[in-house]
């Protein structure tokens, strides 16, 4: 069992994530594939700790699986937010910040 | 005397070492009259007459006893050379190697004062213990100043005080005077608003006058002579309110002070010659030695005559003393008659070596001095004809008499010089008192003419004091004046008989004219005041005692002081004991000027007396006078109000008028001075001055200024506009540019800023990858 | 279960079972993932999402990770996947397809994501080409990951619940309707 | 004892600094809290100096005493070297001793825009910038607080100044800059030249002297210091600055300015420009005289055409540095004392002119001298210290004044051996007669101030009252000062006679191995 197996997987997820994220005009489209990248990188994670007999990799997916529920939270307030105001949470019109 | 002999020893040197305390207790009085005169009960009069009161006796006490030591030390010796130091050892002066206690040798006693390069405690000259070496002892330490250092880069200041018959005589006349003149004022000055700061600065007068008297070193006489003459700026100035009193002052300081730069370069040239040292002593010894040359002591005497003649008013820089009448009458008598005037007179007896080499006076025929001399006393005679205020004609009598002092040291006759100071002193001192008193009495005017006549019978004893004060003045035997100005006639060694130190022909006949027109003027004053009828308006009446008893005591003074140097021919003819004669010139004459002259080029001589002189001086001056009276007796014949022929001789003969004229205008001397000479350098000199100032240095800047601010505009459009600050802008425009274009990314996409992101991430990654 | 997979693994046919076990799950989760970020429909797209989720707990379980596996499929599935399907009922998302979910310019997306993908593969292919898992995996035990947790990562631990109650309340404070 | 040596001099220089730095945080409102710390500063300052000057040891007064030694910036090798001798120490004296009486006499004097906070903290960074270069053993430290008096200066006369304050202020600021430009040349070309690679006042010297610049190159860089120092003097032709920069200062300005500020340069030719360049000086000697007695005279002329009191005392500070110039062009040993004492002097008796300039302007609101009068009835002790300041100032023996000008006369009649004796003694009549134009103008200037009746314009205004508390404070040390310098001067020439005297080594043997004729 190689260990490059998990990595490209990962590899793989994670820029289908990217793809979405750049892709997607809906902002819930794009915390889902948000979350989608945070499991290639858990993925990862764990793989190099299998690897390396030791805990901390596991211990830090963890971590990130709470650090993405916070995420995920906050991600959703504002798209709400935004939904409220705008009526469309479509990413392409929020420019207001435009130079 | 019997104090003295009990215990002589003792009090002898104890007076000697403490006679710093005559000046020192006027100074103090000073001090205490300025901080509380205000709130003592007659607002301060009474210290400055206790002070000067001590300091009188304790003058008295130190005349006493310097003449008790001269009696002592056996007859006048005439060839005594050697110079003794208090303290014992006798210090052989180079001049000859005789030993013994020489009578009338001074007594100097010096402390350090300070040091400017002293090279004792300089650390390189390692312990060479020299006389500096050891600080100086407290007050009353005597050691010889000067301690044969070879090469003296050092110059330490030593101040000290000098006793012999000379300071003796002047510490007994200032005090004295002094004396009287407080008590005085206290009645004249009384009711004055500055009443207590004029008894101050006659208290300061006194301390700086009697200083510079028992000063031992020139720098000490400088300071004496400069503190003197601020004090009569202050005094003549004491009613500054109106303009003509502060003129009259600053006039009178001035005057001094263009004298001053004679004495200030004068010292100098003497503390050079005498090998870096201010002490009078070695500089007397020195020239009397002939170790400074004839030449350095011909200009440093000539600069020291510019001084005398600022300070005692002789002719060319007189115009101050009459205008100094603008004082109180006291502060007159005191300072501008008695002290103060012959300050100058007394610098020559102290420095008399100096003048007696370098003016060349033995043998000679005429010199500066005695010209200066003579031409002050006929000046100022002829001028106290014209005058129509009485202190004016004071003034100038004084005037010519201190001419008549100068001509006496000129012509080497150094005691009847002294002896002529010390009789003027008390006669002068005492007409001015009267004159103050008969203006007291015509509610102060002082115009013989519009306000007095006739006062002798409203003001007996000031008239009686006058008249003797007039005839002393004269030269009327058997008062004071006649024994004095006959000794300096005898000196002239003219008349047959009288072989002086030379025959000064012409000195001899200005002596002579001189003694005629002041019996002259005198007796017009006399006339104008006492007799005739009474011109004032309202009925003046004879002063209180405080006035008339310091007259009555100098009218006596001046009878009684003429007999102390009675010639001998005198003294044989009223067949009084032979000690009698020459008493004055004993305790006078300083042991220096009798041995001044050992080298026999400067011979100095006393003259003999001879009795005809005296009888035609004398008829000289009784004629003068009958010939006044009568001529004023004419006048009162005709018109008793006249005071003067309204067709006499000088309006009718031209050339006479015009010499009256002449004389009022003072030979035009004031004009010369006020208008030409001080107007000149306010006026123009200084606008001149100030105008190049203004125009031509701060031109010079402004110029400067402008010129850099011109180029400055110049460089800034052309060089920094044009070539730098293109330059900038060019880069400024730039920049904008490139921003605008940055400026399309920024499209607030957030899709576009992560997908750049991404993509700046592969190619980061990338490079990491194959390049590093 | 875990168990069971490990001990085929200990021998050597065993781990060619788990290598197959591996190969189906990972062309689920890529698929599942491929269609998430392409259908039109927001609901199957969260539905594909649940089901990478679960592919990769199977993953973790392959690896031994069997806690980190429970967490997942706990945490992520049925919170993180709620949370996600209440924002899309919230947001109205039309029942059925959607039109225009992508940017029109998805190819530069895919550009970027291609590209990254091919870098990210040559660097693993050149750091991890020929690693072998180690042969004596032993399945890491919960209670070693508890003590590591309150261990070692005591810090971190309580770090991230300070963080959960600040994105709590920031939650609350942003979608707050007054 | 060991605070003393070590940190003692330091100290007494900063502290004002320290001051000013305190003041800087409290609020400007409360102008007491500032006048109080400011005179604490300035106390604190006196303090520690008196100390200084009381453990100092007067026996070797020729000697650095409390030397501190430290490397400042190394790169051009400059060190913070400082240290006191015999003959900075009279002029520390008189710093210490005007600034404190400079506070409180602003203490109710505030000039016109009156923010005494900016005003006090200027004045404290005078009196340490003037510290610092009394103290100064180091060219370049010398030099930094050569400038750093400038600027305090420069504001003070520009904003609270008299009406055309702005144009004095620049004149004066550029004026000094411009001279101070050369003097940096100097110095620099003697690093250079010198090739010793150091700043030191005393190895400078030293190396002068060991391999010796050549006469020309000596007379060069002297030339360039004698500007630096002889604009700040001022010498005759560089003084058009004083009389504006002293009309318009406010008085506290000008009382520092004149007692203190113009010493600087004198200070400077003293301890730097003579002893390191003596061959220089030689040459230059006759030329300093020439303008020194030419001041003398300008100056006084310069008076007599005055109307404004101030500007008339300004003048009079140009004769009296005239003085105390020839003192210094002489080169012998008690010319330099007398030099030393007239610095002394002059800054006791034009601070106290100044001072009273400063009172009657504030009473009388003008100095215009036709309109004064009669100050002796109104203010009566104001006008006796007028009286006796200016008799001071003509040279009144028993007074300071005549210990600064008569010896100088005296050490005129002949001077160092190198130099032409005529004309010094030419110089020395001159300067003689400079004596009277002094009396004349000050005599002058009383007689029209003090004496007279009061012109109707003043005679009943209320305004005019006699000294106030503060100026009795301020004044009377300085008065007691004057007379007792009078009496014993002394205290002042037996602690710059070593030090002068080493300097007067220096000529010696330099005039005896350079017997080879260096001619007049």
């Amino acid at each position: 069992m190689f260990l490059n197996q998990f990595l490209f997987l990962a590899a793989i997820l994670f820029c289908i994530g990217v793809y979405g994220v750049l892709t997607r005009k809906n902002g819930v489209l794009v915390l889902m594939s948000i979350e989608l990248i945070l499991n290639a990188v858990n993925i990862n994670l764990v793989a190099f700790g299998a690897f390396h007999q030791h805990l901390s990799g596991q211990v830090f997916a963890l971590f990130v699986i709470a650090v993405a529920a916070a995420e995920v939270g906050v991600g959703l307030a504002i798209v709400l937010l935004i939904y409220r105001n705008r009526r469309s949470i479509n990413v392409a019109e929020a420019n207001i910040l435009k130079g | 005397m019997f104090l003295l002999a009990a215990e002589e020893a003792a009090a002898h040197s104890w007076l000697y070492d403490n006679v710093w305390l005559i000046p020192a207790l006027p100074a103090a009085a000073f001090v205490l009259i300025l901080f509380f005169g205000k709130r003592l009960p007659n607002k301060g009069a009474e210290i400055g007459i206790a002070a000067i009161v001590t300091a009188f006796i304790l003058a008295v006490l130190t005349t006493f006893t310097w003449i008790g030591d001269i009696a002592d030390s056996g007859a006048h010796s005439e060839e005594a050379h050697s110079l003794v130091v208090d303290g014992g050892e006798a210090i052989p002066v180079d001049l000859t190697a005789e030993e013994g206690e020489v009578r009338g040798a001074p007594i100097i006693n010096e402390v350090e004062w300070f040091g400017i390069g002293t090279d004792a405690n300089r650390a390189t000259l390692g312990t060479e213990a020299n006389g500096h070496g050891e600080p100086a002892g407290g007050e009353g330490d005597t050691h010889a100043d000067s301690d044969g250092h070879a090469e003296k880069s050092a110059f330490s200041i030593s101040i000290g005080t000098w006793v012999d018959g000379q300071s003796v005589m002047m510490l007994f006349v200032v005090t004295f005077i002094s004396l009287l003149v407080h008590i005085y004022s206290t009645d004249y000055v009384n009711g004055d608003r500055r009443y207590t700061h004029y008894f101050a600065f006659l208290s300061l007068f006194t301390a700086s006058m009697l200083f510079m008297v028992l000063s031992s070193s020139t720098l000490q006489l400088i300071v004496g002579w400069e503190l003197v003459g601020v004090c009569s700026f202050a005094l003549i100035g004491h009613w500054w309110e109106d303009q003509a009193n502060s003129d009259a002052a600053l006039k009178a300081f001035l005057t001094n002070r263009v004298g001053d730069i004679g004495l200030l370069i004068g010292m100098t040239i003497l503390y050079f010659a005498a090998d870096q040292s201010f002490s009078i002593k070695t500089i007397n010894e020195m020239a009397v030695a002939g170790d400074i040359s004839k030449g350095t002591l011909q200009i440093a005497a000539l600069c020291l005559m510019a001084a005398v003649m600022s300070k005692s008013g002789q002719f060319i820089l007189h115009t101050w003393l009459p205008d100094a009448m603008a004082g109180p009458t006291p502060v007159s008598a005191l300072i501008h008659a008695a002290t103060m005037v012959v300050a100058g007179v007394y610098m020559i007896g102290r420095l008399y070596p100096v003048f007696f080499v370098g003016f060349g006076i033995a043998g000679g025929s005429i010199n500066v001095m005695a010209f200066i001399g003579g031409l002050t006393c006929v000046g100022g005679g002829l001028l106290a004809f014209v005058q129509r205020d009485i202190k004016k004609v004071l003034a100038y009598s004084t005037v010519s008499q201190l001419g008549y002092m100068v001509l006496a040291l000129g012509m080497g006759a150094y005691t009847a010089g002294m002896f002529h100071l010390f009789t003027h002193a008390f006669f002068k001192a005492c007409l001015f008192l009267g004159a103050g008193s008969v203006s007291h009495a015509c509610h102060h005017s002082f115009d013989m003419k519009a306000d007095m006549g006739g006062l002798r019978k409203y003001m007996p004893t000031t008239f009686a004091t006058f008249m003797i004060g007039t005839a002393a003045l004269a030269g009327i035997p058997p008062l004071a004046g006649f024994w004095s100005k006959d000794e300096i006639l005898v000196g002239a060694g003219v008349w047959p008989g009288t072989e002086g130190n030379g025959t000064y022909t012409i000195p001899f006949i200005f002596g002579m004219i001189t003694a005629a027109m002041t019996a002259a003027y005198m007796t017009r004053a006399v006339w104008l005041t006492f007799f005739g009828d009474y011109r004032g308006h309202e009925e003046p009446h004879e002063s209180g005692p405080r006035i008339t008893v310091p007259l009555v005591i100098l009218a006596s003074m001046a009878v009684v002081v003429g007999f102390f140097n009675m010639p001998s021919g005198f003294v044989k003819a009223l067949r009084l004991p032979e000690g009698w004669a020459h008493k004055f010139e004993d305790w006078v004459e300083p042991a220096g000027v009798a041995t001044f002259v050992s080298k026999e080029a400067n011979k100095f001589t006393h003259a003999k007396p001879s009795l005809s002189l005296a009888v035609v001086a004398t008829a000289l001056a009784v004629g003068a006078g009958f010939l006044v009276w009568n001529y004023y007796k004419r006048l009162y014949a005709m018109d008793p109000k006249a005071t003067e022929y309204t067709n006499g001789m000088a309006s009718r003969i031209p050339p006479l008028a015009a010499g009256h004229r002449v004389l009022e205008n003072k030979y035009y001397l004031d004009h010369l001075y006020t208008g030409v000479i001080a107007g000149g350098t306010k006026g123009p000199l200084a606008r001149a001055a100030n105008w190049t100032n203004q125009n031509i240095l701060d031109g010079l800047v402004n110029a400067v200024g402008s010129t850099s601010v011109v180029a400055g505009r110049f460089i800034y459009r052309f060089i920094d506009q044009g070539v730098v600050d293109g330059t900038v802008n060019a880069s400024g425009s730039t920049a904008s540019r490139l921003g605008q274009l940055l400026r399309g990314m920024q499209s607030g996409q957030v899709r576009q800023y992560a997908t750049l992101m991404f993509g700046a991430a592969t190619v980061l990654v990338a490079v990491f990858i194959f390049a590093v | 279960m875990t168990y069971l997979v490990l001990q085929t693994q200990l021998t050597d046919t065993g781990e060619w079972i788990a290598n197959i076990f591996f190969y189906i799950i990972a062309a689920v989760a890529i698929v599942a993932a491929l269609r998430m970020v392409t259908t039109n429909n927001v609901v199957h797209a969260s539905l594909y999402l649940l089901v990478v989720l679960s592919a990769v707990a199977a993953t973790y379980v392959i690896l031994g990770a069997e806690f980190a596996a429970a967490t997942q499929i706990l945490v992520y599935l049925g919170a993180i996947m709620v949370l996600l399907l209440f924002g899309v009922m919230l947001t109205r998302a039309k029942i059925g397809a959607e039109t225009d979910l992508d940017h029109d310019q998805k190819w530069i997306g895919a550009l970027v994501a291609a590209s990254l993908g091919a870098v990210m593969g040559y660097s693993l292919w050149e750091g991890f080409g020929d690693v072998r898992m180690p042969a004596d995996q032993v399945p890491q035990r919960t209670e070693a990951v508890a003590d590591e947790i309150f261990s070692t990562y005591i810090v971190p631990f309580e770090a991230l619940s300070v963080l959960l109650l600040a994105a709590l309340i920031g939650a609350v404070v942003v979608a707050r309707r007054d | 004892m060991d605070f003393l040596n070590s940190w003692g001099l330091t100290a007494m220089v900063f502290a004002p600094l320290v001051g000013a730095v305190v003041m800087m945080l409290i609020p400007e409102r409360d102008e007491e809290l500032h006048k109080m710390v400011a005179l604490v500063a300035s106390v604190v300052s006196f303090i520690i100096g008196a100390l200084l000057l009381t453990n100092f040891d007067y026996g070797a007064s020729g000697t650095m005493q409390f030397g501190v030694d430290r490397s400042w910036i190394d790169v051009i090798n400059a060190r913070y070297s400082i240290g006191l001798d015999g003959m900075s120490l009279p002029l520390i004296a008189l710093t210490l001793l005007v600034t404190p009486l400079v506070i409180i006499y602003s203490w109710n004097h505030i000039p016109s825009p009156g923010n005494a906070k900016a005003f006090l903290m200027l004045i404290l960074v005078l009196h340490t910038g003037m510290l610092g270069t009394f103290v100064a053993r180091d060219l370049v430290l010398f030099f930094v607080f050569f400038e750093v008096v400038l600027l305090p200066m420069y504001f003070m006369i520009g904003v609270w100044g008299g009406e055309d304050r702005l144009y004095a202020s620049i004149k004066f600021f550029l004026y000094t800059l411009f001279g101070s430009a050369f003097m940096l040349v100097s110095f620099l070309a003697l690093y250079w030249l010198t090739g010793s690679e150091t700043f030191n006042m005393v190895e400078l010297a030293a190396q002068v002297q060991a391999e010796g610049l050549t006469r020309n190159q000596q007379a060069l860089l002297f030339g360039g210091m004698f500007l630096g120092f002889g604009i700040k003097v001022p010498m005759f032709p560089f003084h058009t600055w004083l009389p504006d920069a002293h009309t318009q200062a406010p008085t506290q300005g000008s009382v520092i300015l004149a007692a203190v500020l113009l010493k600087l340069g004198t200070y400077g030719f003293v301890r730097i420009a003579l002893p390191i360049l003596p061959e220089g000086a030689v040459v230059w000697a006759p030329w300093i005289g020439l303008l020194a007695v030419i001041g003398i005279i300008y100056g006084a002329l310069g008076c007599l055409a005055q109307t404004d009191m101030k500007r008339l005392i300004a003048f009079s500070s140009v004769a009296h540095m005239g003085y105390v110039m020839l003192g210094i062009a002489t080169l012998t040993d008690f010319g330099i004392n007398a030099a030393i004492f007239g610095m002394v002097a002059h800054g006791l008796i034009t601070g106290m002119l100044f001072f009273i300039a400063g009172s009657v302007k504030e009473r009388y609101h003008t100095l215009e001298i036709k309109r004064l009068g009669g100050l002796l009835i109104q203010a009566p002790r104001m006008g006796w210290i007028l009286g006796i300041t200016s008799m001071a100032s003509l040279g009144l023996p028993g007074l300071a004044g005549f210990w600064g000008e008569f010896p100088a006369i005296l050490a005129a009649y002949n001077p160092n051996a190198g130099l032409n004796t005529t004309l010094f003694r030419v110089y020395m009549v001159v300067a003689a007669i400079g004596t009277v134009l002094a009396a004349a103008y000050l005599l002058w200037l009383l007689q029209r101030t003090a004496f007279g009746e009061p012109s109707e314009e003043f005679a009943d205004d209320p305004n005019i009252h006699d000294t106030v508390f503060t100026e009795w404070v301020a004044w009377v040390p300085m008065l007691i000062l004057i007379i007792v310098l009078g009496f014993v001067p002394g205290l002042i020439f037996d602690v710059t006679n070593e030090p002068v005297s080493l300097i007067g080594d220096v000529f010696e043997n330099m005039s005896s191995d350079s017997a080879l004729g260096t001619g007049g």
